[in-house]
Order: structure tokens, then C-alpha cells, then sequence
């Protein structure tokens, strides 16, 4: 059993570290802030998601969990609002940053 | 820790020391939130108090022959925070206390609240600021802790810079920034040297640090971090680019208080780390470069003053000069000669205080009857103004160092220290700085009161110009300081040099 | 060398990386997002350094807070960006800067290195007298009882920084509130999102108060939290900033070093002396202090970054 | 005598006391407008007590006096007294005849409070005692007196009272050098000048302190080449102002030369060095003297040459460790108080007087101008005398002889000069007669009256070889004159103020430079990262000095 | 090499790049963050000594730790104030510059009257 646990949490784990590469590759990459912006939303959703994800088996207590999730949900909220008003930005004054 | 019990057996009327900090914290935050007319009387109506713990704590310090201590909150050093006044700290308190009230009633006109009692800016902003100056100052004067008077310092940079810009004049702003820039430089040098020392001794308080403190590199590197932060804040030449024109565009008040008493208190610490801190280590090659800047800030300082064009400059630069003076304590402090020096320095810190205090009230009372203070349109003002410029008159004899004056007095102990310790330079240096200043004031003087009288936009107040008289008389009666002042200077005094304990 | 430090080492550098950056970044504005994000770096530094209570503050103060205020400057300070070619240093100047500049590092370094590994520490009398106090948490126990003359000294300057900065107003403005005015309609995404988050981070904020008596977190963190909270609502608009001449203003400025005076003051009275706690009512009396110092900090931490009164006072 | 003597010891302190107040009390009273006048009325009055202490200290005997509170002590000793006598006296009959120069001028204010002042210090140097009270009253003859020489605020006047305020100031900061290693060099920690001086021969710092005490005195007494400053002063104050200036504030200086100089031990070197200075003043004053025009510039040439004489007697003393030369110095300056401020208000007198009065001033006038060559009995020729001692028959005797004759031909060129000088067109008024007459008349009889306290024998002062020994070198000197008048005049006319025209050139070349200098540096280091560099350049040395001062 | 001696090293290395940026950098934005950078350079060097001082079961000394909140929000109010400054001077002449002409000009007749 806590085999098979630790076993999900190193491949949820990894998964998000991948994604977060990826986003961070796509982040430096990326030729114009659009496509940039998309890079690190998906860094931000799935790999931070997926780290969680592999973390909550993990968590001494159904509040730490929860906290956890709390966490991953606020990133949410947060990315989402920068990431409009970012594009809000770069639709007004050009993509030029 | 019954060593540090024996350290901080509470004196009694120690916590007498706990006011002169409290109370003008207190008047911040009333008059801030009260605001408009309250503020000024608020102000005003605490320097008195002011005064009256000033003189208690002197006489008490003079009664019991000792310094008085008092511990915060029953936690004794090194855990807790302890205050300590020794006779410099005595004297200095009431000096403070004696320049205040003379700021406050000149800066009555410049600052004063409508008669709707609106609130404006510049006069809350003042009234504010100014106790919160007093009350840095007490803490500086009364803080026995190293990082509770880094604390301290920040208190007061941030209630003296914003007084040099409250004109809003764009390079009052500039001078304004400057200051505080090179203010923060100066403290996080400060702070950085507090770490060090923290980290080698597990303690700040310094009379448990002077117990144990030892010649090894963290030492070193943190009196050196420490003095050369607390010298950005005293403008010690080549570190003073920030003094002259923020002194200089101050409002003349604020520029009397700032160059009286605020660079005081930067150095009243350097005076605490090398002679309370320090004292056991060798300190002749440090004081030496002390020295060496001193000597280099009253000759540039003087040059530069005989060169200004306005009359504020010229007394703002003449304050870079004065504060070379200050260091040349340092070379002689150990020695039998370390007496003399000692209370030459503090008696240079004293009549240039009042001295200065009166000089930049002359200069705002010139400045406002004038229009200007050009240092060329001043022919025949004297006569038009007598009083203020007599105020400015002995202010300056007292920079010269001519007698009878606290400013003679200072150089006479001084001079007579470093003969006896045969460092002659520092003696040739002060006379090479009176007569400089001889020769900018001559400078002032001689054509004011040669020629016609000019036509004054408006007479100035007597009350304002006794304000200044009555702070120039004070430089003066400085000289007549009996024998048993400087003993109470040497109260709490460490001896320099001294074998560790 | 095992994960943690290899981790260590990489936090290292990957600091130095970043403040490097600051110093030498192209614009102003690219060095000041450097830094905010140094200082969440620096956050797990202090982490990695068992000081949770800092890792708390920096975060909240020393990144987040001190980001909003110098993003803001730097966005405002358009068109300041280039340097006049009389202010440029030459090669040589900047060599001896650079060569001063590491000797310092150099001293500091070495001195830091000389330090015992097991240095002298004030620990074990803290812990001693921590039961006096009835706290949990030792280092709220330094701020708020060993050293509180330091604390309420520091909100002292807190105010100041207030007076200073409102001091900079024109006069026309004074009394008035800081910022722009109100717009008509606040932005929909920012107002969506401060909706969401204030309430949470009320809590947050609140409840880091709360425990900083016995585990982490405290009236700085705490009241730090809260502050962004009001300056994030203020940011959607939804929300305008409050007159400099309003009494409530003041009051909640000043409440915190204001209470923790009389309480020092009343120490003298009750308890034997200024700063001193009555035994038994040690943590009661801290509670509230620390409350309106709470309530102080996010006030006054959002006013400082506002900047001084840009409208003229409504009467 | 014993009655004197014991009033001396009942009054002399009091009176030390009120020499150094009346002036001040008078100057407080000055600045109230509505009592303006009525103090400037007494203001001949001011050096009545010091006048008082003088006499009973000349004729009872030395006494002290103290304000413990103000630390300030007083001594009036004979020569200290010999000099307060004559000071007093040329205060009083200067402020009667200043007294029209007190009202209806725009500087009169000025003038008055600079007058009362330097009356002040110039009665109190005689009477102080300890170091810092002499440097005090010092300060107090030398300063304010830049008002009494830049009075007339034309370019010549403010030229003089600039160079006067420098040579003062430098003057100051030397003597205050002097005074510091006087008190370092006690080692019971004594201000005290009696104490300080006696222990000056065996202190470390005997040679810088005596050299600087010479240099500082030096410049107050216009020694050559420290000069330039004293005929441009005379020359551009007022008459009254140019009279107490050249009669009683110089004598500063040679009090100065008197107490502190250690003349009971024998410091030949010193003392040669100072005589040699001291006669060279003496000619080189005459020489430039000759070359001049304006007849107060003359008498300001001949008060260095005769300072010069003072310096030679001091230093032969000093040589010799000849404890009688302060009195006879003092003796000798004294006759110079009154005598040459007597000859500045014949100036003054002169220049107002036309017609039938003019012939009789001029001829007090050449009294007095020759009593300072030694005339037999006036009190040039006793003065002469009471040095004669000092000076002995050498070489030192012979040249002061010829001094004698130098000064002769120098004050009856300044004679002639005086007598072809311009009427000013101010009316004389008798109050100014008056006065000048009085002070020529104490400046013949007063030396008499103290000639005997300094031991001098007045049936020797009539004795026909003393009077020969007089007159001859008087003859050469006129025959000099004469000569030099016959042909025509034919010296070089050097400016007033001789040497001091180049060392003003020097200033005027060095100092603008240096300070455009001093301003580019400045400029440099107020620079942000030149700042920031020194903050870390101090930082940094503090910490390697301390670590290498292990 | 423990993580303490570590985040010391990089205090010394922040202060000394925070040095060079206050002094190089004329713009006076970059010197405030300059500065912080030195500030967190000093907390960390108060941070080392804490967790050397490691004892009676805490993990790190308390007392500096409290120095440091301290002193950071004081670093913050500090920053707020200049940070107003700069932008006021900006508003008010244009440029925001620590050069020291700014403030030695003669003011013109009657603006000085405070």
C-alpha cells in the first residue's frame, strides 16, 4: 500500500517538475509575451497540481491536505488574474514587452 | 549572571531615564493625531518638561557621584535593554533641552496654524517631527544598548530628514534625499558592525561588550563598519555631501536644531563606541585617522566657507569644519592627557550646538527681513538689525575660539591634550581653523556693519532675535564652566586604554 | 554532500544569480521585478536557516510589500530611466568601486567564517524566562517583552515614516487621499480576484496573528498579510484610499505604538516598572498590545506605500 | 608712603576689579539709546579706577585681586602699574577729545562700542594675571580696535583694517599656541603667570614656546618684518583712535614681552635674537620712516622703531637675566604711551589750527617729537636713561646711541612734514586744545614723578655728562635731517606699510587659487560614488588599522 | 560547509553587491534596491549568528532573529520614505538625480522665506 503511495507521489511529483521545466523552457523561449504567458500558466496549473497532487498522501493530516489544496487553489486564482491582466496589457499597448 | 547583576542594580530615580524618551514619543503620537493648532502646543508645552528631567537626571548623576542605570521591563542585559546616563549624557540632555524650546519659539511665526485652525502641513509636519527629534536624541543620549540605538539613529534620520524639504522647493528635495540616502548608507553600516559584534559576544549592551571585548578581526571590522556609518551621519569630511545643502535650505529652525544638535548625536556614539565599547583595545592608529579626517574636514570645511556666496552655506560649511574639531579627541584618549581631551570634545560638542543654533536663527531672521541672504547684499544690515547680528557676532567668536567663549575654551583643552601628548599637528590644525574662520566671519560682518542700512521687507521680531541672542550668550557663558563641570563630564567615563578587567 | 546541501548550495547561488541581477539588470523596472523575486528566494534562506518568524516577514515585508512599493515607483519613474553622460562612472572608478566593494565581502566573509560554529546565544535565557511571559513562541517573547522598548520604538518609526512621507504632499493636497482618483468602474478581473482573496487572506492574516504567540508568525506577519489584503482591494478599485486628515485614520496609525506605550508606561505603575508585566497577566496583556499593533501594521504599511496625498481634501 | 601702601592693600584689589569693569559698565549703559549720551559724557571717566589702582600701586605696593566666579585673576606690579598710569592717562584725555567724534557721525555707535571695548582690554592687560584672563583682555585690545582703524569705510581704511585683522588673528592663534605650551610646561597644573613663566626654563617646550611668544608679540609690536600692518592703521584711523591705538594698545605687546619672558634666567641665545631683532626694527623703522610724507604714517614708522628699542632692551634683560629691565622697559614704553599719542592729537590739532594759533601747537608739537630722541628733560631723556642700565656700554650702548640719533632725524622730518600738512577745515574746538595740552603736559611731567620708582635718580638725570651723553647723538641726527632736507629729499618713496604690500600680493596670488582648489575638491568628493568610495575606504581602514595595531 | 556558514558567505557576497550597485548606479531607484540588497545581506549575517547561537532546544537564537523583523520593517519604512522622495523630486523637476548642484543654487529673492 505505501509502496504503491510513494510510488504515485514520485511520479506526480515528477510530472509537475516536468511541467514546470517545460514552463520555465517555454517561459525563456517563447518569442512574444502571449505564448510566454501561456508557458507559465500551464507551469503554474499542472505542475504545481500535479505536486500537489503527489503530496497529499503525504500530508500528516486531512488539514494539512486541505491546506495543500487551499494553496494549489490560490495559485490558481492568482495565475488566472495576472495572466488577464497581462494580456489585458499586452492587447492595449502592443505585444512589445 | 551575577556579573551582569552587579552591572544593573537599579539606581535609584533610574527610571527617571525612561522619560525624556517616553514623553516626547507620546507628544508624536498625540500630536499627530490631534493635529492642526494641537500639535504646536503639544510641542511647546513638553519642552519645559523636557527641561525639568534634564536637570533631574543631572542632578541626581551630580548627587550620587555615578552613572544612573535602569533596566526596561525587569529584563537585565544581555537579554533585555538597558538606559545608562553618565555625565555626557547628562549634559548633552539639557543642552538638547535648551535648544529646543529656542527653536520652538523662533519657528512660532514660521509655523504657525491659521486662525480657523485648518490644518496645514508644513506647521504639523514641524511641530511633529521636532519631538520626535528629542526624543531620538534622549535615546541616543540615554541607550545602553547597541541595537536598540540603531533604532535609535533610524528614529532619527527619519524625523530630521523630512524637515529639510518642508519648503517643497525642488532642491530643498534634492538635499532632502541625499541626506536620507546617505543616512540609511550609513546606518546599514551600523547595523552590519551591530551583527558582527552580537555574533562574537552574544550581547549588545555595552557595558557587558566592555567587559568582554577583545582585539580580533570581527572587532575590528565591526568598529570600523560602525564608525564609518555613524561618521556618514555626522558629515565628517570627506562623508559630508549631504550636509551643506541640506543644512543650508532648511527651514532656519530646522537647520538650527540639524546642525546644533541632530550630528551630535551620531557622534555621541562614536564617542560611546571608542570610549565605552572600546576602551580596553589600542585605539591610537583608528584615532589617528579620526583625527586626520577632523583635521582635513575644519581646513577644507573653512576654505569652503570663506568661499560661499550665501550666508546659509557659509554657516552650513563652517559646520563641516566644526565637526573636524570633534574628532580630534580621539588620538589623545589614552594617556593622562585623555581627561582634557575628553572635555574639550564635549565642550566643543556644547558651545558649537548653541553657538550654531544661534548662527542659523540670525541667518533665518537676516534671510526673512532681507529677502535674501546673499552674502554680498548684507552692507549695513548689521546696523539695521543690531541684535541679530550681535547673536551672529558671538555665535562666531565663539567658532573662532576666541575668549571669552565655550569654542576657546574647547580649543584650549584640546590644544593643551595633544601638546602634552606631543601631537602637534592637531594644535596647528585648530589654529589654522580659527583663523579661517576669523576670516569668513569678517567676511559677514565687516560690511555689515559698514554702509547704509538697507530697507527691510520687515523688522525682525525682538522675542525671535533674543532667541538667538539668548543662545549665542549661552556659547559664551560656556567659558565660564567652573572646574567642577568637567568633573561631572568624567562621571561614567571609561578610562581608555585601560588593562581588561 | 548530501541532497539538502547540494540544495543549499544551488539556493546560493541561485540568490546571488538573482541579486546580481538587480544590480545589473538593463532597466529599472526588470531590476525591481529581480528583486521581488530575491526576496522570495531569501524566504527560503531563512528557512533553510530555521527562522520561520523572519522567513514570514521578509516574504510578506521584505518581498511582497517593498515589491508593490518599488514596482509602483519604478513604473512611475518612466522616462528617469536614462542616465545623463555626466553621471556615468568611468572604467576606472568602477573597477576601484568594484575592487572596494569586494574587499568588504572579503572581510565580512572571512570574519563570518571565523565565527565559532557554536557561538555565544542568548537561548537558554530565553527559554528561562519565557514561562514569565506565557508565551509559546521565543522570539514574539523578544519583541514583545525582552525587547519590547525596541518594538515600540519601532512602530514609533513606522509613524514617522508616515509624517515624512504625507510631508511630501503639496500643500494644496494636504488633509486629501493618496493615489489616484477612484475610477468609475473597477477592473473586472482585479475586482474578481480581490473579492476572492481578501476574505481569505483576512483570515490568513488573522490567524498568523494569532498563533505568533506560541508557534511562527506574529503582529508583523500577521498585520503584514492584512495589509496586502486592503492594498490589493484598494488596487481593484473597489475601494479608495482614505483621506490622510481623517481622524480614524490617525487613530488607527497610532493605536499601535499609542497602546504599547501606555502599556509600558503602565507598567511603572502596576507592575514595578516601565515595560514591565504584571506576573499572571503577562499574556493578556501582550494579546492586546499585539492586536492593535496588528491592526496598526496593516494600516499603516498600505498608507506608506500609497505615497503622499495626491487629491485635494473634500471638506 | 605706608599709608599708600596699606590703602593699596585695602582698595587695590577692588580697584583691579572696577579698572576692567568702568569701561564695560559705561559700554551696557552705551546701549541703551535714552542713556547714550549721557554715557558717552562719562566716558572719560572709565579709566579713572584703573588710573587709581596705577597710583597706588606705583607709590604703596603691588597688589592682587580676583573674581573667582568669571576665573579671572589680577596682579598690579610695578611695571604693570607704570604702564596702566600712562595707559589711563592717554584714555582719558583720547575720549575728551574723541568726544566730537561720539555724536551726529553715522559710525558713532560703532566707534563707541569698539572705543569702550579695546579701553578695556588695553587697561586689563596690564592687570592680568593668569593665562587665560591676560589671553582674554588681550583679545579684547586687539579685535574690536579693527572698528576704531576701518572707521572711515573709504578702500584705505578697509584695506588697513583688513590687514590689521589678519596680523591680529595671526597674532592670536600664535600667542594662543604659546600660551597652551606655557600651561603644559607647569606641571602643578597652574595658570598662573608668575608660576607658568618660572617653570618655562625647564619645560620641554621652552624653545617653541619662547619662539612663539617673541613671534606673537613680535607681530602686536610690529617688529620687523611683522611691520606692514601698523602704519596703515595709524594712518587710517581718526586721530583720537590712531593716539590710543600707537600710545596704550601696542603697549599690549610689551607687556606681553615683559611677563612672559623668563628674564631671571639667563637665555643668552633667546635674548641675543631678540636684541638683534629689535635694533634692526629700530633702523629699519627709521629708514622707512624717512622715506615718508604723511606725518601720521611717520609716527607710525617711528613707534616701530621705538618698539624696537623696547624688544632690545627685553632681550638684552633676557640675555643677561636682568631682572631690572621690566621696569626700566616698562618705564621707557611708558614715556612712549604718552608721549606718542600726544604727538598723534598734535596731529589732529595741527591739521584744524590755521593762522596765529598754529605756530605755538607747533612748537608743543617739536617738544614732544624730540623728547622721543632723548631731549634733556623731557621724559625721552629719562627714559633713555633708565635703559642705559640694560643696555650698558658695548656695542649694544653704542647702537642704541645711534638709534637715538636715527630717531632724532626721523621726528624732525616728521616736524617739517607736520608743519607743511594741510588744514583738514574742521574747527578746533577747545575741548580737543584742551586735552592734546593736558596729555603734553603729563607726557613732560609724569615721567618725572615715576622715574624714581623704577630706582632711577632724578640728580642724575641732571647731571652734565647724562645731559651731554643726550645731546650728541640728537646733533648727529639733525645734522642728518638737515642733510637730507638740503638735498632735496632725495629717498625713494616706498609705500606705506612697506613689506606688507608684498606679503598682500603673495596672499592675493595664493589665496584665490588655493580656494578655487579647495572648491574643485569639493566639488569631486560631494560626488555620490566618490562618497560612497570614501565611506568604504574608511570603513575599511579603521578596521586594518585596528587590526594591525594588535 | 553548513547551511549557516553558507547563507553567511552569501550575506557577505549581498553586501558587497549591494555596495556596488548604491555606489555605481546613479539612479537613485536602483540605489534603494541596492540598499535592501544590502539589508537582507546584513539580516542574513544576524540570521548565521542566530543559528550558531542554537541551543536549549531552539534551533536558533531568538534575539536576532527578532533584531532582524525589526529591522526589516524598518528597511521598509526607509525605502517607503525614499522611494516618495525620488518620485516627488521626479514630479517636481523631471529627473530624479543625486547630483550635488541640485541643492546649491542661490534661491531667488523672497522664495526663501519660510
Amino acid at each position: 500500500m505505501s509502496l504503491a503511495l510513494d510510488l504515485f507521489s514520485i511520479a506526480a511529483i515528477s510530472a509537475g517538475v516536468f511541467f514546470f521545466l517545460a514552463g520555465t523552457v517555454g517561459l525563456l523561449r517563447f518569442p512574444d509575451a502571449l505564448s510566454r504567458l501561456h508557458a507559465l500558466t500551464k507551469a503554474d496549473n499542472l505542475g504545481l497540481g500535479l505536486i500537489v497532487l503527489g503530496l497529499l498522501p503525504r500530508a500528516e493530516s486531512l488539514l494539512a491536505a486541505l491546506m495543500l489544496v487551499a494553496i494549489w487553489a490560490l495559485v490558481q486564482l492568482a495565475g488566472a488574474t495576472a495572466a488577464q491582466l497581462i494580456g489585458r496589457a499586452v492587447r492595449r499597448k502592443g505585444p512589445a514587452i | 549572571m551575577t556579573e551582569g547583576a552587579s552591572a544593573f542594580a537599579a539606581t535609584a530615580g533610574g527610571s527617571l531615564l525612561a522619560l525624556p524618551i517616553l514623553v516626547p514619543a507620546a507628544g508624536v503620537l498625540l500630536s499627530f493625531l490631534l493635529g492642526g493648532r494641537q500639535a504646536e502646543r503639544i510641542a511647546l508645552a513638553l519642552m519645559p518638561v523636557q527641561f525639568g528631567f534634564a536637570v533631574a537626571i543631572a542632578s541626581l548623576i551630580w548627587r550620587s557621584g555615578q552613572p544612573l542605570v535602569y533596566v526596561l521591563g525587569g529584563y537585565a542585559p544581555p537579554l533585555g535593554i538597558a538606559l545608562r546616563a553618565d555625565g555626557f549624557s547628562a549634559v548633552m540632555l539639557v543642552t538638547t533641552s535648551l535648544i529646543m524650546p529656542a527653536a520652538g519659539l523662533y519657528a512660532r511665526t514660521n509655523f504657525a496654524t491659521p486662525n480657523d485652525g485648518t490644518e496645514r502641513r508644513a506647521p504639523l509636519v514641524f511641530w511633529t517631527l521636532l519631538q520626535a527629534i528629542q526624543a531620538a536624541l534622549s535615546l541616543i543620549f540615554l541607550g545602553g544598548d547597541l541595537f536598540n540605538l540603531y533604532v535609535a539613529l533610524e528614529l532619527l534620520t527619519f524625523a530630521a530628514a523630512p524637515l529639510v524639504c518642508l519648503d517643497g522647493r525642488p532642491e530643498t528635495l534634492a538635499a532632502a534625499l541625499r541626506y536620507l540616502m546617505f543616512a540609511l548608507f550609513g546606518a546599514l553600516f551600523y547595523l552590519l558592525g551591530v551583527a558582527l559584534l552580537y555574533g562574537a559576544y552574544g550581547t549588545l549592551d555595552i557595558v557587558l561588550l566592555s567587559r568582554q571585548i577583545r582585539a580580533e578581526p570581527a572587532v575590528w571590522l565591526a568598529a570600523g563598519l560602525m564608525t564609518a556609518g555613524l561618521l556618514a551621519k555626522t558629515a565628517l569630511f570627506p562623508l559630508h555631501l549631504w550636509l551643506p545643502p541640506a543644512h543650508a535650505n532648511a527651514p532656519a529652525a530646522a537647520s538650527a536644531v540639524l546642525s546644533g544638535l541632530v550630528v551630535k548625536g551620531s557622534f555621541f556614539l562614536i564617542v560611546r563606541l571608542w570610549f565605552n565599547v572600546l576602551p580596553a583595545l589600542p585605539n591610537a592608529v583608528p584615532g589617528a585617522i579620526l583625527a586626520a579626517l577632523g583635521s582635513a574636514a575644519i581646513l577644507a570645511g573653512s576654505a569652503l566657507a570663506l568661499r560661499q556666496e550665501r550666508l546659509k552655506l557659509l554657516i552650513a560649511y563652517s559646520t563641516v569644519a566644526q565637526i573636524g574639531y570633534l574628532f580630534l579627541m580621539f588620538p589623545l584618549a589614552s594617556g593622562p592627557w585623555s581627561a582634557e581631551a575628553f572635555s574639550g570634545g564635549v565642550m566643543q560638542a556644547l558651545s558649537h550646538a548653541f553657538a550654531k543654533a544661534a548662527m542659523f536663527l540670525s541667518a533665518g531672521l537676516i534671510a526673512e527681513s532681507l529677502g535674501h541672504d546673499r552674502i554680498a547684499g548684507l552692507g549695513g544690515a548689521g546696523r539695521a538689525m543690531p541684535v541679530t547680528f550681535l547673536a551672529l557676532g558671538l555665535g562666531g567668536l565663539s567658532l573662532m575660539g576666541l575668549p571669552p567663549s565655550g569654542g576657546f575654551a574647547a580649543k584650549w583643552l584640546l590644544m593643551k591634550a595633544s601638546i602634552e601628548a606631543g601631537q602637534w599637528v592637531w594644535a596647528v590644525v585648530m589654529l589654522a581653523g580659527g583663523l579661517l574662520a576669523g576670516g569668513y566671519l569678517y567676511r559677514v560682518l565687516a560690511p555689515a556693519l559698514s554702509g547704509n542700512r538697507p530697507r527691510l521687507k520687515s523688522p525682525p521680531r525682538r522675542s525671535r532675535e533674543n532667541v538667538a541672542l539668548a543662545l549665542a550668550l549661552a556659547a559664551v557663558l560656556l567659558a565660564f564652566a567652573p572646574p567642577t563641570f568637567f568633573a561631572f563630564l568624567q562621571i561614567g567615563r571609561p578610562a581608555a586604554g585601560a588593562a581588561l578587567r | 554532500m548530501s541532497v539538502l546541501q547540494a540544495l543549499d548550495v544551488g539556493l546560493a547561488f541561485l540568490v546571488f544569480a538573482v541579486a546580481a541581477w538587480t544590480v545589473f539588470a538593463p532597466g529599472p523596472f526588470a531590476a525591481t521585478v529581480g528583486y521581488v523575486v530575491y526576496g522570495l528566494l531569501l524566504s527560503l534562506v531563512w528557512i533553510r536557516l530555521f527562522a520561520v518568524d523572519v522567513a514570514l516577514t521578509e516574504a510578506a515585508i521584505g518581498s511582497g510589500v517593498t515589491g508593490v512599493l518599488l514596482i509602483g515607483a519604478a513604473a512611475r519613474l518612466r522616462g528617469a530611466e536614462t542616465t545623463p553622460a555626466e553621471e556615468a562612472l568611468t572604467g576606472l572608478t568602477r573597477l576601484f568601486a568594484a575592487g572596494l566593494c569586494l574587499l568588504v565581502a572579503a572581510a565580512l566573509a572571512a570574519v563570518v567564517l571565523l565565527l565559532p560554529d557554536q557561538g555565544p546565544t542568548l537561548a537558554p535565557q530565553s527559554m528561562e524566562r519565557l514561562p514569565e511571559t506565557g508565551l509559546g513562541n521565543p522570539v514574539t517573547a523578544v519583541l514583545i517583552a525582552f525587547r519590547s522598548f525596541d518594538t515600540m520604538l519601532e512602530k514609533v518609526v513606522l509613524v514617522l515614516g508616515v509624517v515624512g512621507v504625507w510631508s511630501l504632499a503639496a500643500d494644496r493636497y494636504w488633509g486629501g487621499a493618496p493615489g489616484e482618483a477612484r475610477a468609475e468602474r473597477p477592473e473586472p478581473t482585479l475586482a474578481f480576484f480581490a473579492q476572492v482573496l481578501a476574505p481569505i487572506g483576512i483570515l490568513v492574516g488573522v490567524h498568523v496573528f494569532w498563533v505568533g504567540a506560541d508557534e511562527p508568525g506574529g503582529a508583523f506577519q500577521g498585520g503584514a498579510i492584512l495589509a496586502a489584503m486592503w492594498m490589493i482591494v484598494m488596487m481593484a478599485r473597489l475601494t479608495e484610499a482614505p483621506q490622510a486628515s481623517a481622524f480614524w485614520l490617525r487613530l488607527a496609525l497610532i493605536a499601535g505604538p499609542a497602546v504599547f506605550l501606555a502599556a509600558g508606561v503602565a507598567g511603572a505603575v502596576v507592575a514595578g516598572g516601565f515595560f514591565a508585566y504584571p506576573p499572571g497577566l503577562a499574556k493578556p496583556l501582550i494579546l492586546f498590545i499585539e492586536t492593535f499593533m496588528t491592526f496598526t501594521i496593516a494600516v499603516t504599511l498600505p498608507m506608506l506605500v500609497a505615497g503622499p496625498p495626491r487629491r485635494e481634501p473634500r471638506r | 608712603m605706608s599709608a599708600l601702601a596699606a590703602a593699596a592693600q585695602e582698595f587695590g584689589p577692588g580697584l583691579l576689579v572696577a579698572a576692567l569693569a568702568a569701561p564695560l559698565v559705561v559700554l551696557a549703559v552705551v546701549l541703551s539709546p535714552k542713556l547714550r549720551f549721557a554715557a558717552l559724557a562719562m566716558s572719560p571717566l572709565a579709566p579713572l579706577p584703573a588710573l587709581a589702582a596705577a597710583i597706588l600701586a606705583i607709590g604703596g605696593a603691588p597688589f592682587e585681586g580676583e573674581l573667582p566666579g568669571l576665573r579671572m585673576s589680577f596682579r598690579l606690579d610695578l611695571p604693570g602699574a607704570i604702564l596702566l598710569a600712562a595707559a589711563a592717562l592717554v584714555w582719558i584725555a583720547a575720549s575728551v577729545f574723541a568726544r566730537a567724534d561720539w555724536t551726529g557721525r553715522p559710525n558713532a555707535e560703532r566707534f563707541a562700542v569698539s572705543w569702550l571695548l579695546t579701553m578695556a582690554g588695553s587697561l586689563g592687560v596690564f592687570v592680568a594675571a593668569d593665562l587665560l584672563t591676560f589671553y582674554l583682555v588681550y583679545a579684547l585690545v586687539s579685535v574690536p580696535a579693527y572698528y576704531l582703524i576701518a572707521d572711515d569705510e573709504d578702500a584705505g581704511s578697509s584695506r588697513a583694517g583688513g590687514v590689521y585683522l589678519a596680523f591680529t588673528l595671526i597674532g592670536e592663534a600664535v600667542l594662543l599656541i604659546a600660551f597652551v605650551m606655557l600651561a603644559a610646561g607647569e606641571p602643578g597644573g597652574s595658570l598662573d603667570i608668575r608660576a607658568v613663566v618660572d617653570a618655562l626654563p625647564a619645560s620641554p617646550w621652552r624653545d617653541a614656546a619662547l619662539a612663539l611668544l617673541i613671534l606673537g608679540f613680535g607681530m602686536k609690536i610690529a617688529l620687523a618684518p611683522l611691520n606692514g600692518w601698523m602704519p596703515l592703521a595709524y594712518a587710517a584711523a581718526p586721530i583720537p583712535a590712531a593716539a590710543v591705538l600707537s600710545g596704550a594698545a601696542v603697549k599690549a605687546g610689551v607687556i606681553g614681552l615683559i611677563r612672559f619672558l623668563p628674564l631671571g634666567a639667563a637665555l643668552p641665545g633667546w635674548g641675543e635674537a631678540l636684541a638683534w631683532a629689535g635694533f634692526v626694527s629700530a633702523f629699519y623703522g627709521v629708514a622707512i620712516g624717512l622715506t615718508q610724507r604723511d606725518p601720521k604714517t611717520i609716527l607710525a614708522y617711528s613707534s616701530i622703531s621705538q618698539m624696537g628699542v623696547i624688544a632690545a632692551v627685553l632681550g638684552l634683560g633676557l640675555a643677561g637675566a636682568d631682572q631690572n629691565a621690566a621696569s626700566d622697559a616698562a618705564f621707557y614704553a611708558a614715556n612712549h604711551v604718552l608721549v606718542k599719542a600726544a604727538l598723534f592729537l598734535s596731529v589732529g590739532v595741527a591739521a584744524a589750527l590755521t593762522g596765529r594759533g598754529r605756530s605755538p601747537a607747533l612748537i608743543v608739537a617739536a617738544a614732544l617729537a624730540l623728547s622721543l630722541g632723548g631731549l634733556p628733560l623731557t621724559g625721552g631723556a629719562l627714559a633713555k636713561l633708565a635703559v642705559k642700565g640694560t643696555l650698558g656700554d658695548g656695542v649694544a650702548g653704542a647702537v642704541a646711541a645711534a638709534s637715538a640719533a636715527a630717531t632724532t632725524a626721523l621726528m624732525l622730518h616728521f616736524f617739517i612734514r607736520l608743519a607743511r600738512s594741510d588744514n583738514d577745515g574742521k574747527a578746533a574746538s577747545p575741548q580737543r586744545i584742551l586735552s592734546w595740552l593736558a596729555l603734553a603736559f603729563a607726557s613732560m611731567l609724569v615721567p618725572w614723578l615715576m622715574f624714581p620708582a623704577v630706582g632711577g635718580d632724578l640728580a642724575d638725570a641732571l647731571a652734565t655728562a647724562t645731559l651731554w651723553d643726550a645731546i650728541w647723538p640728537m646733533l648727529i641726527g639733525a645734522a642728518l635731517a638737515a642733510g637730507l632736507w638740503a638735498l632735496g629729499e632725495p629717498l625713494p618713496r616706498i609705500p606705506a606699510g612697506d613689506i606688507v604690500v608684498a606679503q598682500e600680493a603673495a596672499f592675493r596670488a595664493s589665496a584665490p587659487p588655493l580656494g578655487a582648489a579647495f572648491e574643485r575638491l569639493d566639488w569631486r568628493l560631494r560626488q555620490w560614488p566618490a562618497a560612497g568610495l570614501s565611506l568604504l575606504t574608511i570603513a575599511l581602514a579603521l578596521a586594518a588599522a585596528g587590526f594591525a595595531s594588535r | 560547509m553548513s547551511s549557516a556558514t553558507l547563507a553567511g558567505l552569501v550575506g557577505a557576497a549581498l553586501v558587497g553587491l549591494g555596495l556596488y550597485g548604491v555606489i555605481a548606479d546613479p539612479q537613485p531607484l536602483r540605489k534603494i534596491l541596492a540598499f535592501n540588497l544590502i539589508g537582507s545581506g546584513v539580516f542574513l549575517v544576524f540570521g548565521i549568528v542566530a543559528r550558531k547561537g542554537a541551543a536549549a532546544g531552539l534551533s536558533a537564537d531568538p534575539v536576532p532573529q527578532a533584531m532582524v523583523i525589526t529591522g526589516i520593517v524598518v528597511a521598509f519604512a526607509a525605502s517607503a520614505l525614499a522611494v516618495a522622495l525620488t518620485l516627488r523630486l521626479f514630479e517636481e523637476t523631471g529627473r530624479a538625480t543625486l547630483r550635488p548642484d541640485a541643492g546649491t543654487k542661490p534661491p531667488d529673492d523672497g522664495a526663501d522665506a519660510e
